[in-house]
């Protein structure tokens, strides 16, 4: 491999064109593709969603109850969200309430699932890019990190299992659930399961703060100036909220969409598409989310950005008044103390994420120890009808849109998702661009640079 | 010297590698045994330098090749006959890559109605022209791997069980092919089974089963025969693991909906649940979506294009 | 013996020297393969009586295609040799040499402890009388005839063709009553009870051939008194066939002649007439002279009428002890009654023969058998020529140089005739000598010659089912002997189709079940009575359960059979044998509560008062009866007049005053039958009623009685006492189900209001009794027996037989019978006929020790059957079953394991489990999916 | 025979009862009928025992029309067989339809023993449909795939 030799562009220009594919360490398939102007500077980077599947089209016909297991597919990595969402969209067609015990089982799993998510993300994928030394690709990876830090990795390997084994042994399956359903939830909690989930639940936040004191340590002091720099944009953030206090919720809360300057719009689920608009690109088979609310339009420039926002934890963290739970408030004091509200780092992803993963280990406790959680009252009977239905949790990538509608038979007529990852198309855009233009100068190019590229997608977690 | 593994998803999600890190300490001990040579999810494999166009894709060569996800582009395409060229033993990993998956469902449809969807009727989307530039051109269908590229090996499962992918890479590391299970799901099902003569008729997923939360699975009856559409019977075993667990939905109490594929290679999910239905005397003609009994297994022509008014 | 007539009978009961004259056949039916070259060659054409003369046949020929046995038979009268030509043209053509010009008749003495004479009768020949236009129009036609036009097989092939012109038929007349219930012009007052149900079946045929057909019914009374005839009738007039209510008596030309002229009177009295391009007369049942004849031979009784003359109590036996009779001689009936007769009669003679069961029959011997189960496939391939049937279409030897090169196929051999004697030695040797495990037989049917086959495999030491044939005779040769080269490449296929599945063919180890030689009968009655008596008259144990403190069942509340025999004695009688006889144990107010196993070995729990005891059985009678229905119109329960028919009997034998003294009495028939709830007739309530009223009218001539009737159907001889009824005086009118008769209560006394149809006006009759002819209603205890046994009920809640028409006192699970009204109401003798068909039914199981079971069964393949149950209820038998292993007491949270089991007594092999499973969990022996999936394949091998 | 597909040999198999339309095909024989030689007949012991996937298995191999045979209903020996069959025949319909194939191309028959006759007429006229509708799309190399048990796109 020879990165910095110079190519030449199939029109024939002596323009160059940097690519970078795949994009590694992600779920999906992407591409980065790194226009440079003739002295060789990055002139403009793009990256470019290469698969699509359709869901929003074969999900047409199918019966609505139905639904939830199918969307799990979207991704491998949250099905538990996409599952969750779709079932709140599912009961909001047929106009239906699932009992208390069945909503904080509903929460359990997906915080649950948020805990699991966090550590992969956090160790697996981006960490290799902290803890290992730069430069050589081939190994900047966890299966490197295990082989330098055996302890380290047998620890996070357990933890992420362990995460999923506890959800597997209550629900049945961790990846692909079934165990959430229109009307509530397939199985009650029995006192016996609900303490042998508490064991583990005790371990899992032991292990969040050991993860903080670890980053705070090992990962944190890595961000000077030049990495808070890193894919640096400007932008406003979407995120869930509780609509009576103002603090972080999952699930079950109103969205906040803040504008750069930290004011915000509250409103409910289903108003989503008054605020939201998506811009469509020909060169990404994603779409562009913006702010439509906002009223001036959509632009990638990153001088002069309209209507973008971003999503995930660092906007979760940025529209939340408060965390409910002490261990993450505390942090998030720390926080916001440290970098302001709302914070702009991209790299601050990462911390945010793991101020999420403790109260996500917190919450797991608190929602254990709720005594509705073992009430054998766990459905409500549901009725096929035509209806409309909005489904909103927060995936570890970002708010998480399903809207559906169905027929009189109770199948969906019409489908529009928006997933946590596509809300950040345009940021992630903007964040590669602006680290392209950043870094890659007079057409020096090489390993390292680029994954420092890469690095400001992977923030994003996308 | 330790096998060599490519590892590449295609039109999937990612969940059959996160299952395969689900092996739990078994994934740590098989790093001692194999060596992942190509595995973009985990780490910095490149098709090609940042300067080397993008038709010629490279993947170092490995003894084995998994795929998960079907074949929905012309770059997945391109990406399995690479894998196939560069690995001796492909391996389609998953149900994707084994049947086509959920994503065949879009076989249902073509890609004009899917582009028409997506990018100019969605509720929120400012209408515009579908993608053209640098994305691959869709194929016109998803396709399951052996359709486009001879495949040795089959791991179903969306996603397969840990044991079943931790069972099969033993065997391949042993230079042995991975055995597939002639059972179906309903070998490791505990349900009480009483015969499903008296069903008639087939419900939707509305209710929960009927069964008593403290009570083993094993006395809870049948959820087929509780006329739930569990297409247990018709899907091949393997989600239970090897544990001498329930299969997994029915530990959920929700019945099976076929995500490990028909129980006999070349079998048809559909057919073969309508017969036992028809013959049971319980009426087929009224089953809502009767074809998503294939929502698993789709590609191989399964599904057919349907005509479908446009709605409203 | 075909061809064979009695000619004296000699003896007595238990030892009779019977004369017999055997007619040639001119074929030696042991030569004879019914190829049938012989009739391809017979210049002689003769008119074929089968087809009422409406086909003609050869000279040499086989009188219809299914006859038993199939082999061929000249017709001397016809044959030009046998009437001194020179034709031996069938001779010449027969491959086997089996024309013998030079057979004769011969003598034959038998010894035999019965005789059963089962003749049948003949139609009626409206000809001779010369009414109705028979014989003058060529459109009108018997019943008999017009069965052949619907036969598919038939002249016209099922196509309903004007005989004058043959054009398609658009209107048809159905005339009833032709050769029946006429006793002023032929002294035949008897009904032939089959032709109203025949002529609503061929209408309905003709209908559903054509739909545009329009088709009158002209009856006099409409008698579907059978089961499920009613809702058969009443289809009929939802198709749109019309029923008249009217007796035509002529038949006139028209202008065209391609219809005659039909005169009648319509509902509202108006006399009509109408055109028919086809008019079919119904006719009648009659003995015929050959019949008297043999009566005389044999020295019994024959009625006026001309049937045999027997008695309610014993409805199969003559007048002469040890000679019995079944079928239409003892009177017009259905197939269902003759089955049932026949079995009886079967019962009835075998009673005096049981001590010398076995004691002229031998068993066959076979070598040990070879195990072949880890041999690789070698495969024998034979082909037979069938002298030159086959090898004159197919290229024999070219046949046998493919079928070397199939694979497995180690060795290939033709033959002249492959079921020869010689030939079966021959591939015994082939067998021993070349090591062959699987063997193909292309020649002709599996049909007629697996059977053969298998026991040459047996002889060999084979396991019988590694045998397989490819039909290349029947279905082949014969069929495509104008396209010889196509011919030869079907061949081929059909070869390589057999060895395919041969290669997977696998040995089944033969089964038998130990039998149980004792009996458990179930209800008290008539029918439970008199089978418990037959089966222990042969030596069988009998467990008897009543759930009544007493026996007799609904028999106590009747007095006289129609034919008068007195029903009190009787059942004292049977009471008292049974309470004596030592082979049967009686448990009264008993009922079975629980049962499990199958033929000859069932297992089933009774409860006494005195607490429960198992009962080991073989076989199980069912004999559970029927009640009578409480009405709840007609004012019934409200005035003290008005009775049901068994209260009316009761009181009347009883001496009660306001019958005594009554002077008009009115009789309602169907009451609680032939309604939308209980669509069925009650087939013993107008013989009942008119029974009654003979009697009333009997004891006093002044009495006025009434019988109110929708159809009266006094079926068979029993027409007689309609007929008498009429002469002495009661008055018969026809209500219609729409226009029921009303009760009206009146201080004095009660009046019944019914509408005339002869004066359209309401009609009201006063009446000092009101007599209510009740409907039959299933008992519904019964319905909890076939759950324990698993039989199916029918929609009234009566037993359903296996078969309405073949086996109608079995049911598909074996070892299980049925009698009585149970089964569906039935008169005293028809329900003694039932329970001895029962018994000769049940003692065909009760005779042996071992039960040889069928080899074409459903296995389980443990590898491949996951329990999933899809099978279990598709299993018209009940013989798959699911076992759960016990749980071991360690193993916490693991499920108990679940088994998929065949029984295989109660497995007949209809492999509906191995078309549902989806995974090849069960299979059927010698059917499997991969043994059929192979076949597939092989036939779509495009070579 | 046929305008529409000159020199086009349909191959047909067929299941046939051996209670009903295997005796009736065998008394054709013994009555000489000529039919066409294009059907090839599989006995089964009852049309109940034909599963659905054989059927699905005959079109995939190649054949052009596929046909079973039972006895008339009320008639089976086995209580219900053909009854099970006409329930199935609604998922082989299906199938047909999932597998662009014609509905004509698939016949369920009833007979009795007798009915040798139709037997033949019924064999003569489904091959002249078959004619007329021409080769199933899965006929050429129909064996390769075959092997894999898997149908290829058409």
């Amino acid at each position: 491999m020879n990165p910095g030799s110079a190519g030449t562009a199939p029109n024939g220009t002596s323009a160059r064109e940097i690519v970078i594919q795949p994009v590694t360490r992600i779920e999906g398939h992407a591409r980065i593709g790194i226009r440079l102007d003739e002295n060789g500077n990055a002139a403009e980077a793009r990256v470019h969603i290469m698969s699509m599947r359709g869901f929003e089209k074969f999900l047409e016909g199918r019966p609505a109850e139905e639904v939830p297991g199918i969307v799990t597919r979207i991704c491998g990595v949250c099905p538990w969200h996409h599952h969750l969402a779709s079932n709140i969209a599912v009961e909001g067609c047929f106009g239906v309430q699932p009992p208390p015990a069945a909503v904080l089982l509903r929460e359990l799993t997906l915080v649950q699932a948020h805990i699991s998510d966090k550590v992969l993300h956090f160790f697996f994928l981006a960490g290799p890019d902290f803890l290992l030394e730069p430069g050589d690709r081939s190994v900047r990876n966890i299966m490197w990190i295990a082989r330098k830090s055996p302890e380290l990795a047998e620890k996070v390997i357990r933890m992420r299992y362990n995460g999923h084994m506890m959800l597997e042994k209550f629900a049945g399956r961790s990846i692909h659930p079934e165990a959430i359903v229109p009307g509530g939830f397939s199985k009650p909690m029995t006192a016996r399961e609900r303490d042998e989930m508490r064991v583990g639940a005790r371990e899992q936040l032991d292990f969040a703060r050991y993860a903080l004191d670890f980053a705070k340590e090992r990962v944190f002091p890595k961000f000077d100036p030049a990495t808070m720099e890193l894919g640096r944009i400007t932008t406003g953030f979407l995120g869930m909220v509780d609509p009576e206090d103002g603090s972080l919720r999952l699930t079950d809360g109103v969205l906040r969409l803040m504008r750069p300057g930290g004011s915000f719009h509250e409103f409910s689920q289903r108003e989503y598409t008054d605020f939201i608009g998506e811009h469509v690109e020909p060169w990404s088979y994603a779409k562009f989310p913006y702010a439509r609310g906002w009223g001036d339009g959509f632009s990638m420039d990153l001088e002069n950005p309209c209507g973008i926002y971003r999503t995930n934890s660092l906007a979760r963290l940025n529209v939340a008044d408060s965390i409910g739970t002490p261990l993450a408030q505390a942090e998030l004091s720390e926080f916001r103390s440290l970098f302001g509200r709302p914070a702009q780092s991209t790299m601050l992803y990462h911390w945010a994420r793991l101020i999420e993963l403790l109260y996500a280990c917190e919450r797991v406790i608190e929602l254990l120890d709720h005594p509705d959680i073992t009430d054998q009252r766990i459905r409500s009977e549901v009725t096929p009808r035509a209806g409309r239905g909005v489904g909103c949790v927060e995936a570890p990538r970002g708010t998480l849109i399903h809207d559906y509608s169905t027929d009189e038979n109770g199948c969906i007529s019409r489908a529009n998702l928006i997933v946590g990852t596509t809300h950040n198309q345009a940021p992630i855009n903007m964040s590669v661009n602006r680290a392209a233009r950043d870094l890659i100068k007079d057409g020096r190019v090489d390993d390292e640079l680029l994954n420092r590229i890469e690095m400001a997608v992977r923030a994003y977690d996308p | 010297m330790p096998v060599t593994i490519a590892a590449e998803v295609l039109s999937g999600c990612t969940g059959c590698e996160i299952a395969l890190l689900n092996t739990g300490d078994g994934f740590l001990k098989l790093l001692d045994r194999i060596e992942i040579v190509h595995m973009p999810l985990l780490m910095d494999s490149k098709y090609f330098g940042p300067d080397e166009g993008s038709e010629e894709i490279d993947i170092p060569r490995s003894d084995i090749g998994f795929i998960s996800g079907s074949i929905r582009n012309r770059e997945q395409l391109l990406l399995a006959r690479t894998m196939r060229e560069r690995c001796g033993v492909i391996v389609a990993f998953g149900t994707c890559a084994a049947y086509g998956g959920i994503p065949a469902l879009i076989n249902l449809f073509d890609n004009k109605d899917l582009f028409r969807r997506y990018y100019r009727t969605a509720e929120a989307t400012d209408s515009a022209s579908s993608p053209c530039e640098v994305v691959p051109p869709l194929l016109d269908r998803t396709f399951a791997l052996d359709e486009k590229i001879e495949v040795d090996a089959f791991i179903p499962g969306c996603p397969p069980h840990p044991d079943s992918i931790a069972d099969a890479l033993d065997r391949l590391i042993e230079g042995r092919l991975p055995e597939t299970p002639v059972q179906s799901v309903c070998d490791a099902c505990p349900a009480k089974r009483e015969g499903k003569g008296t069903v008639q008729k087939i419900k939707r997923f509305l209710k929960n089963a009927r069964y008593q939360p403290e009570k083993p699975l094993g006395e809870m009856r049948c959820l087929l025969e509780q006329g739930l559409l569990c297409i247990g019977p018709v899907t091949q075993a393997g989600c239970s693991g090897k544990s001498g667990c329930a299969p997994r939905c029915i530990q959920a109490r929700v019945p099976c909906r076929g995500c490990y594929g028909p129980v006999r290679r070349g079998g048809n999910q559909l057919l073969d649940m309508l017969n036992a239905l028809a013959s049971n005397g319980i009426d087929t003609k009224n089953l809502p979506d009767r074809l998503s009994m294939l929502r698993f297994s789709g590609a191989h022509s399964m599904l057919p294009r349907q005509v479908r008014k446009p709605s409203s | 013996m075909t061809l064979t007539e009695l000619e004296r009978v000699d003896g007595e009961a238990g030892n009779f020297t019977v004369s017999l004259r055997k007619h040639p056949r001119y074929v030696d039916i042991d030569k004879c393969i019914a190829c049938g070259r012989c009739v391809e060659k017979c210049p002689r054409q003769v008119r074929d009586e089968f087809n009422r003369y409406t086909d003609s046949r050869k000279a040499i020929y086989l009188k219809y295609p299914q006859a038993a046995p199939l082999k061929y038979q000249i017709d001397a009268r016809h044959c030009i040799r046998m009437r001194g030509g020179r034709c031996a043209e069938c001779e010449k053509a027969c491959p086997r040499g089996a024309i013998r010009f030079d057979d004769s008749e011969q003598q034959v003495e038998v010894k035999v402890g019965s005789i059963i004479l089962a003749p049948g009768f003949q139609p009626f020949d409206p000809f001779e009388l010369g009414a109705w236009g028979f014989g003058r129009f060529r459109n009108v036609m018997t019943g008999m005839e017009f069965e052949r036009l619907l036969a598919v097989s038939g002249p016209t092939s099922g196509n309903v063709l004007r005989p004058s012109d043959g054009k398609p038929v658009r209107k048809m007349a159905f005339l009833q009553c032709i050769g029946s219930r006429n006793y002023n012009q032929i002294h035949k007052s008897y009904c032939s009870a089959v032709c109203c149900m025949y002529a609503i079946k061929q209408a309905m045929i003709a209908l559903e051939n054509n739909k545009d057909l329009r088709i009158s019914v002209f009856y006099v009374d409409v008698r579907t008194h059978g089961k499920d005839f009613e809702r058969f009738y009443d289809k009929a007039r939802q198709k749109g066939i019309s029923f008249h209510r009217c007796r035509v008596h002529s038949v006139e030309p028209s202008e065209s002649a391609n219809e005659v002229c039909l005169r009648y009177m319509t509902e509202n009295g108006k006399q009509v007439s109408e055109n028919f391009e086809i008019v079919v007369l119904s006719v009648g049942m009659e003995t015929n002279f050959e019949t008297t004849l043999l009566a005389e031979r044999t020295g019994i009784e024959l009625t006026p009428e001309g049937f045999a003359s027997t008695s309610c109590f014993a409805p199969v036996a003559t007048s002469r002890p040890g000679i019995f009779a079944c079928g239409a001689f003892t009177g017009p009936k259905d197939i269902p009654l003759s089955v049932i007769e026949a079995s009886a009669s079967a019962t009835a003679a075998a009673v005096r023969l049981s001590d010398v069961r076995y004691s002229q029959s031998h068993t066959r011997q076979f070598p040990p058998e070879r195990k072949t189960g880890e041999e690789d496939p070698r495969i024998g391939v034979f082909i037979c020529k069938c002298g030159s049937n086959i090898a004159e279409v197919v290229r024999v030897r070219d046949l046998a140089r493919y079928a070397e090169t199939l694979p497995h196929v180690v060795f290939v051999e033709t033959s002249l005739f492959a079921c020869s004697q010689d030939s079966q030695e021959l591939i015994k040797k082939r067998i021993g000598d070349e090591g062959l495990n699987r063997i193909v037989i292309a020649s002709c049917t599996p049909r007629t010659h697996e059977q053969l086959f298998r026991e040459t495999l047996k002889a060999s030491g084979l396991n019988e089912c590694l045998v397989e044939m490819a039909n290349i005779r029947n279905q082949l040769a014969w069929v495509h002997s104008s396209e010889p080269e196509a011919a030869n490449a079907k061949a081929m296929d059909l070869i390589r189709m057999a060895v395919a599945k041969a290669a997977l063919l696998e040995p089944v180890p033969a089964v038998s079940v130990r039998i149980t030689p004792q009996a458990l009968v179930i209800g008290g009655g008539v029918a439970g009575m008199v089978a418990s008596l037959e089966l222990a008259d042969q030596g069988f144990p009998v467990h008897l359960v009543e759930k009544a403190a007493q026996l007799g069942g609904n028999a106590r509340h009747l007095f006289r059979t129609w034919k008068n025999d007195p029903v009190p004695s009787y059942i004292e009688t049977l009471s008292t044998r049974i309470r004596e006889h030592s082979l049967i144990s009686v448990h009264l107010k008993s009922t079975v509560f629980d049962a499990e196993g199958f033929v000859g070995s069932f297992r089933s729990v009774v409860q006494k008062p005195t607490g429960n005891v198992a009962v080991d059985h073989g076989v199980t009678i069912l004999a559970t009866g029927a009640q009578a229905f409480k009405p709840n119109e007609y004012d019934y329960g409200l005035s003290q007049n008005i009775f049901t028919s068994l209260e009316f009997d009761k009181l009347h034998s009883a001496g009660d005053e306001r019958i005594l003294n009554g002077l008009n009495f009115v009789f309602i028939q169907c009451v609680g039958s032939r309604e939308p709830e209980r669509n069925y007739c009650s087939r013993v309530c107008c013989t009942h009623s008119i029974q009654s009223a003979i009697a009333l009218k009997e004891g006093n001539r002044d009495r006025k009685v009434f019988v109110l009737y929708r159809d009266i159907r006094t079926y068979g001889l029993r027409e007689e006492l309609y007929r008498r009824a009429r002469e002495l005086g009661v008055i018969f009118i026809n209500y219609e189900a729409h226009q029921k008769p009303n009760v009206v209560m009146k201080e004095e006394n009660l009046e019944v209001i019914v509408w005339d149809h002869v004066l359209h006006e309401p009609f009201s009759i006063p009446a000092d009794v009101i007599v209510l002819a009740t409907a039959v209603v299933a008992n519904p205890e019964t319905k909890e027996l076939a759950k324990l046994y698993k039989l199916p009920l029918d929609m009234d809640g009566f037993l359903q037989e296996a078969h309405v028409k073949l086996r109608p006192v079995d049911f598909a699970t074996d070892g299980v019978f049925l009698a009585g009204l149970a089964h569906y109401p039935k008169p005293t003798e028809e329900t003694i006929a039932q329970a001895q068909a029962a018994v000769a039914r049940a003692v065909t199981v009760l005779s042996s020790r071992w039960i040889g079971l069928d080899l074409v069964k459903g296995r389980v393949d443990e590898n491949k059957c996951d329990c999933c149950a899809l099978c279990l209820d598709v299993c018209p038998y009940g013989a798959l079953a699911v076992e759960r292993e016990r749980l071991d007491a360690g193993a916490e949270g693991a499920a108990p394991k679940q088994k998929l089991v065949v029984r295989a007594a109660k497995c007949k092999g209809c492999g509906f489990c191995q078309a549902t499973c989806p995974k090849e969990g069960i299979s059927v022996t010698g059917f499997s999916y991969r043994q059929l999936s192979a076949q597939v394949r092989a036939a779509l091998d495009c070579g | 025979m046929s305008e529409w597909q000159p020199g086009f040999e349909p191959k047909i198999l067929a299941f046939a009862c051996n209670w009903c339309s295997y005796a009736a095909a065998d008394l054709a024989g013994t009555a000489r009928m000529q039919y066409p030689t294009n059907i090839r007949i599989i006995r089964v012991m009852c049309s109940g025992m034909v599963h659905p996937g054989l059927v699905t298995e005959a079109f995939q191999a190649g054949a052009d029309g596929v046909l079973v045979m039972g006895c008339h209903l009320g008639e089976c020996h086995y209580q219900d067989g053909n009854h099970k069959a006409k329930a199935r025949l609604a998922v082989i319909d299906e199938m047909l339809s999932l597998l662009g194939l014609e509905q004509e191309r698939f016949r369920l028959i009833w007979y009795s023993s007798a009915e040798s006759e139709r037997f033949a007429a019924v064999a003569r006229e489904v091959t002249d449909v078959l004619k007329k509708l021409g080769p199933s799309p899965y006929r050429r190399d129909a064996s390769e795939y075959a092997d894999k048990g898997i149908i290829q796109c058409l």
